[in-house]
């Protein structure tokens, strides 16, 4: 007897072998490197320069197939695939060392956005250009002075009929610079209470009145940049979802972003054991301290895998992750925070240039635990959300 | 490998098990027995293995309900929480994993017997103040059919009152593991009066007199037979030391959304509340910790060392960072032997020590991750 | 020339002299062993049994020369020594291993406060009893359910003309069961605002409707005891300073008694060093783990004791300690529970039974940070006193 | 011993290097240095030199200040507040120390050249990328009346600019201390670009000749000779450190008092303000050390020993945990280039590793206390 369970089984084995043979067809040898990280990224949009004919095909050919976005529906450029197809998808990849054939904010934050707060005409306008890579996309939340106060927003959109004015100034909006869009969240009732008068708007960064300038980190150049508005005309329709509900939006993708901090937070790569990683520094781990240090953080690194394993197993079961993504956003950073003070620290005085050395990732994690929400408000959001303490 | 979230039936099972617990062994039952001297609660056993806990890991052919460790682990949480009394991990994980792996009569009727909760084992390993056991001096010298054995084994945990015992011993051919009598001629018992109030005690063997058949797998086999047993009793312990530290997180928030101070709720004290948002992530992080140790233990014990070990590392720093912040977290009541905050606190160090100390399972993860 | 300066060291000098020919001839050889701790304490009072002749010998003779509060003005019962003086006098004592005559709060807490807020008449009333360990006293400031907050006193003391009728209950009252007399707050007037309305007052525990019960801790029998006031009658004299101002009095009895738990925090004895202790267990200190924490405890520990005689250097400068007193009570209590954690781990399972084990002490230091003033409540003194950090 | 409090000219040295140095040589002149690309500061030395400070530990005799290690250190920590760049503890502390143990006169023109700030001296030391003073590979042999030298240094302090360099030699009787040209024939700077923006290079040499009278102290008195010289300078590092963590931990007690976040001043939140006082008491305690050290140094130096490793080991953990907090505390823009706290990490990072790092100075106190 044939269950429902054998045909499903069945039916992703079929699936994994038409995957193989296509990735065997389509994607170009130079494409199969394993390269990952920075370098070997392709973010798209209109200013993007391929870094070799390859990465254009890769990206072409994917996204012919919806593989740029995979779990999307075919309407708006994905694949429509199941999450175990997805997962198949990700694996026979995986195997060949494929790249990634497209990353961006588009893809991670405004696409679930947009598939769950946009109207039928933005998902239909928007989405497809963000899986072709043709439209690269910002983030503009955080502005001067605020800080973790997200809903503090002052940056400004006054209402003229079917346009809004919009003025003021973001901060740390990544590759503003480079990007062709922009997703802002605007205050457009100063009336209404704290995180109720704001809108969540799309905006062309070549709109007369933006500009841009990047900022330097302590850890040297960064893609973050400072962006500014000035007398800035928006249209109205490119508000997603109800005006001055905007946090909802927000809210949806804080979540959802934290959950990507914690999981894509491992700057070392591959997940090399901290402690093979640190014996090959030049003088090892004898030294008791560092030894010991590099123990504990062994341990806490496993335990947090399992706990990412866990947790994607809860939400393949059905199981929500919600606010418990405060923890793997808090508990991610300070253990990354902690695995290259390690490195540093086994590295001694080897590490100690800015040239070939970890200085530059190792000051970079100092932030880990500031952006996408502070570790200080991780904590707060699970004391009072899951803990239920008082205030 | 099967997914780390409990499945239906771990879950109908912690709650049958919350319940039995909860009502029939919780800790004023720990209290009564050490108010009147008691290190064992054999009435309780019996509950327990009416229940089929006894038989958790014994096969079904022998009269177990077979139901795996991640199953023993649930059930070890819940007694973790109520800092239940047994002999559940010496005598239902320990002993029938090391007893499972023969094919023999004598097993299966042991086995049996131990389902039925007629039959009690303890684990004599230890002969230093740390978990060493593959340091054994304890020797094991062959005479006639039988063998004599001569050392002495600490902090045996249940020695004073297990059925029998488990002994390993240094042979002729290597590393033996020895099943006898607790009563054997020879082997005197000196009970230990341990701060978690439970039965554990030195057995100094002199000239004691085992058959042949008490040896268990051949000569030379004692530490292969023994070590599945080790790791799942570590498992199981880590299990109950996270049930523990769970328990002991509840009291306390609940004591910080109660207690009131300068006026207000302490709950409401920032300080306060990062410091028990902390420990929720790091009993978190354990939770996964022991649910991943469960599925390889279940489903491919052979690499399931270094789970094992980061688990039992996990539960052991967990519980102690958990009890020391009850303590400081209720004030001076926490300091109070009429509070549980203290049996909690005594039960983590002994479990800290028990199969292996944060920093034995911390070498084996150096070691399993090459460094 | 003499300077001023040579002859006062030249006095010194036959202090020393005289101390030295004085001890030799009075310290009786039994109490000379150099035994510290509970046991070797003599706590003085109506009920003292003497562990034997020699322990009351040593007594008598002190206080007959004031040596029992060697800095106390001859007038109270003390020898009226200065510092220098009293520092050589401990000096030679500690040379011979000379056991102390006499501790009790009478000593380290009522006797202060006396010479401080005390009017003539309670001086000379009631300091020389404590000086000659005629007289033991209590300390009743704490109750169930104030916790931290010791200014929310509520055993009440109804005005009844030239006496106070006292209701209510103390917790944590130290040999409440073996005192004479307690020193305790007493909520005097309660209309006044929550640090106003409280008295410092001196209580007979033999007065009619106080009873005691002792309080059984995790770590086993405690001093500490539940002390119960019903309808009891206190003559208007026995207040110390002035009525309702209780709380500055109390607040200088805290400052004291933190700056004291600091410093005789060390319940292990002879500052040996943590590492040499540890190394002979049985096992000893090769795990990395153990190892690592040991070093880095010892350093704390060795800058612990350097502050603790920089702290001391500056009063003798004439410098108070003031707040700072928080910070000893907080790094030294949590040391000491580190310590503790340390060498129960060291000792392994031989530190699991109850008997000659190190487990009483160990359980004992988790009250280290809250008697005397929680850590939280240290830090928030340094926060808000110290750094000034708002409210 | 002397008081561990400052005494009357030490407060007087120490208000007027803040006033001299918050003045002349702030954090933005680091700044300004690092944005031209400049690792040293001649012109500020001169300065210094003129205050006295070049010749902090030199004899008067020797036309030098004479005022001792605790001077030295309240000169180092006010540097270390403003993050100022000078040739301070390799010359005037460490090459110092050195040339002050030899009686002749040589060393007395050097220390007069050093004293009147017209010489800097650097250190070359480590082999490896880890401070191990006395495992030393460089060679020197001896060739004619002098030697001949074959290795090389790395991670060597002002050795980019420094006029003369001390060398650590495995020499025919042991170790041999040189004192040669830093521009010497075979002898190749390759400087690093460090993240604190100083002066450091690797030397190699390669057939380097130095004269007889280049050894300080005779062959295998090297160590000897150096090691007063290490113990001064990691005193006055850590010094440098505590001053380091002083000047961070007021910029964030400042923020936190002047920020506001959700409508109220951020230092009004109870758990910064707990995190906060027990930085107050770290540096509370590591400023014991300091001073404790320098007491030493000057009154009883072949006992400081275990002081100088307490002071170091305290001081390098107390400054990264200062800095880490000061960014956490600051948000965004404790990240930012276009603040200071950036400044403040990466000189505590470099401080950390150089003369021996946590570990190293662990180990020392481990020692000198039995285990």
């Amino acid at each position: 007897m044939t269950t429902a369970t054998d045909d499903s089984q069945n039916a992703l084995t079929d699936f994994r072998a038409e995957i193989r043979i296509w990735l065997e067809a389509n994607c170009p040898p130079e494409m199969r490197d394993g390269a990952a990280g920075e370098a070997a990224i392709c973010w798209g949009g209109t200013s993007w320069e391929f870094t070799c004919e390859a990465q254009k095909t890769w990206l072409q050919r994917c996204a012919a197939r919806g593989f740029t976005v995979p779990t999307w529906p075919k309407a708006y450029g994905g694949a429509g695939l199941s999450r175990d197809e997805d997962k198949i998808l990700k694996q026979e990849m995986q195997a060949i060392g494929a790249r990634s054939p497209l990353d961006s904010f588009g893809i991670w934050m405004l696409g679930p956005a947009l598939l769950k707060f946009g109207s039928e005409e933005q998902k239909q306008h928007f989405l497809p250009p963000i899986a072709r890579g043709e439209i690269r996309w910002c983030q503009g939340y955080s502005e001067p002075g605020a800080g973790s106060d997200l809903a503090g927003v002052q940056t400004h959109a006054a209402d003229q009929g079917d346009t809004w004015l919009v003025n003021g100034q973001k901060i740390w909006t990544s590759y503003a610079d480079k990007a062709d869009w922009i997703f802002a969240l605007l205050r457009t009732d100063r009336e209404a209470k704290k995180h109720l008068g704001i809108s969540f708007v799309l905006m062309d960064m070549r709109s007369k009145g933006i500009t841009t300038r990047p900022i330097q980190l302590i850890s040297g150049a960064s893609p973050f940049c400072e962006t500014f508005f000035e007398d800035v005309e928006v249209p109205k329709t490119q508000v997603v979802g109800t005006i001055n509900r905007g946090w909802d939006v927000a809210k949806y993708l804080l979540t959802h972003e934290r959950e990507m901090i914690s999981n894509g937070g491992n700057v070392m790569g591959a997940g090399r054991p901290l402690g093979a990683v640190l014996s090959e520094s030049e003088t090892g781990l004898s030294d008791p301290i560092l030894r010991g240090d590099a123990m504990r953080a062994e341990i806490d690194t496993l335990a947090m895998e399992m706990t990412l394993e866990r947790y994607k197993d809860q939400a393949e079961g059905g199981q929500g992750l919600g606010d418990a993504s405060a923890m793997l956003k808090y508990m991610g950073t300070e253990l990354n925070k902690r695995r290259l003070e390690l490195v540093m620290a086994a590295e001694g005085s080897a590490a100690l240039p800015w040239e070939d050395t970890p200085a530059s990732s190792w000051l970079r994690t100092k932030a880990n635990s500031i952006e996408g929400g502070t570790s200080e408000v991780m904590l707060s959001i699970i004391s009072r959300r899951i803990l239920n303490l008082p205030g | 490998m099967a997914k780390l979230i409990k499945t239906e039936e771990e879950i109908l099972l912690s709650e049958a098990a919350n319940g039995f617990l909860s009502q029939s062994a919780p800790v004023s039952r720990l209290r009564e027995m050490r108010d009147r001297g008691a290190t064992s609660d054999p009435v309780l056993w019996q509950e327990m293995a009416a229940a089929g806990w006894a038989g958790v890991l014994i096969p079904e052919a022998c009269e177990g309900a077979d139901m795996g460790h991640a199953a023993a682990h649930v059930l070890a949480r819940e007694m973790g929480r109520n800092l239940t009394v047994s002999p559940f991990l010496s005598t239902a994980v320990m002993a029938a994993t090391v007893l499972r792996q023969l094919q023999d009569e004598a097993s299966a009727t042991k086995m049996k017997a131990i389902a039925a909760g007629g039959l009690t084992y303890a684990l004599a390993l230890d002969e230093t103040s740390k978990f060493d056991p593959e340091s054994v001096a304890l020797t094991a010298e062959k005479r006639g059919n039988g063998y004599v054995l001569n050392g002495t084994k600490r902090f045996v945990v249940d020695g004073g009152s297990a059925d029998r015992v488990l002994v390993l011993a240094q042979g002729p051919e290597g590393l033996c593991l020895f099943d006898l009598a607790n009563g054997a001629k020879g082997l005197q018992r000196d009970p230990l009066t341990l701060i978690d109030s439970r039965d554990a005690a030195d057995l100094i063997f002199e000239e004691v007199e085992v058959a042949g058949d008490a040896l268990l797998g051949g000569e030379g086999a004692g530490y292969d037979l023994l070590r599945p047993a080790l790791e799942a009793g570590q498992a199981a312990l880590a299990a109950e030391s996270t049930g523990l530290a769970e328990a002991a997180f509840a009291m306390t928030t609940d004591y910080l959304k109660e207690r009131k101070q300068f006026g207000i709720t302490i709950g409401s004290f920032q300080a306060l509340q990062h410091r028990a948002a902390h420990l929720w992530c790091e009993i978190e992080l354990t939770s996964s910790a022991i649910l991943n140790a469960g599925r390889l233990l279940d489903e491919d014990p052979k690499s399931a060392t270094l789970a094992v070990s980061v688990a039992k590392a996990r539960a052991t720093e967990t519980a102690q960072k958990v009890v020391q912040e009850g303590v400081q977290m209720h004030g001076g009541i926490g300091m109070t032997d009429e509070f549980d905050m203290g049996f909690y606190m005594k039960r983590a160090r002994v479990a800290a020590e028990w199969l292996g100390d944060y920093g034995y399972h911390a070498g084996v993860v150096a070691k399993m991750r090459g460094f």
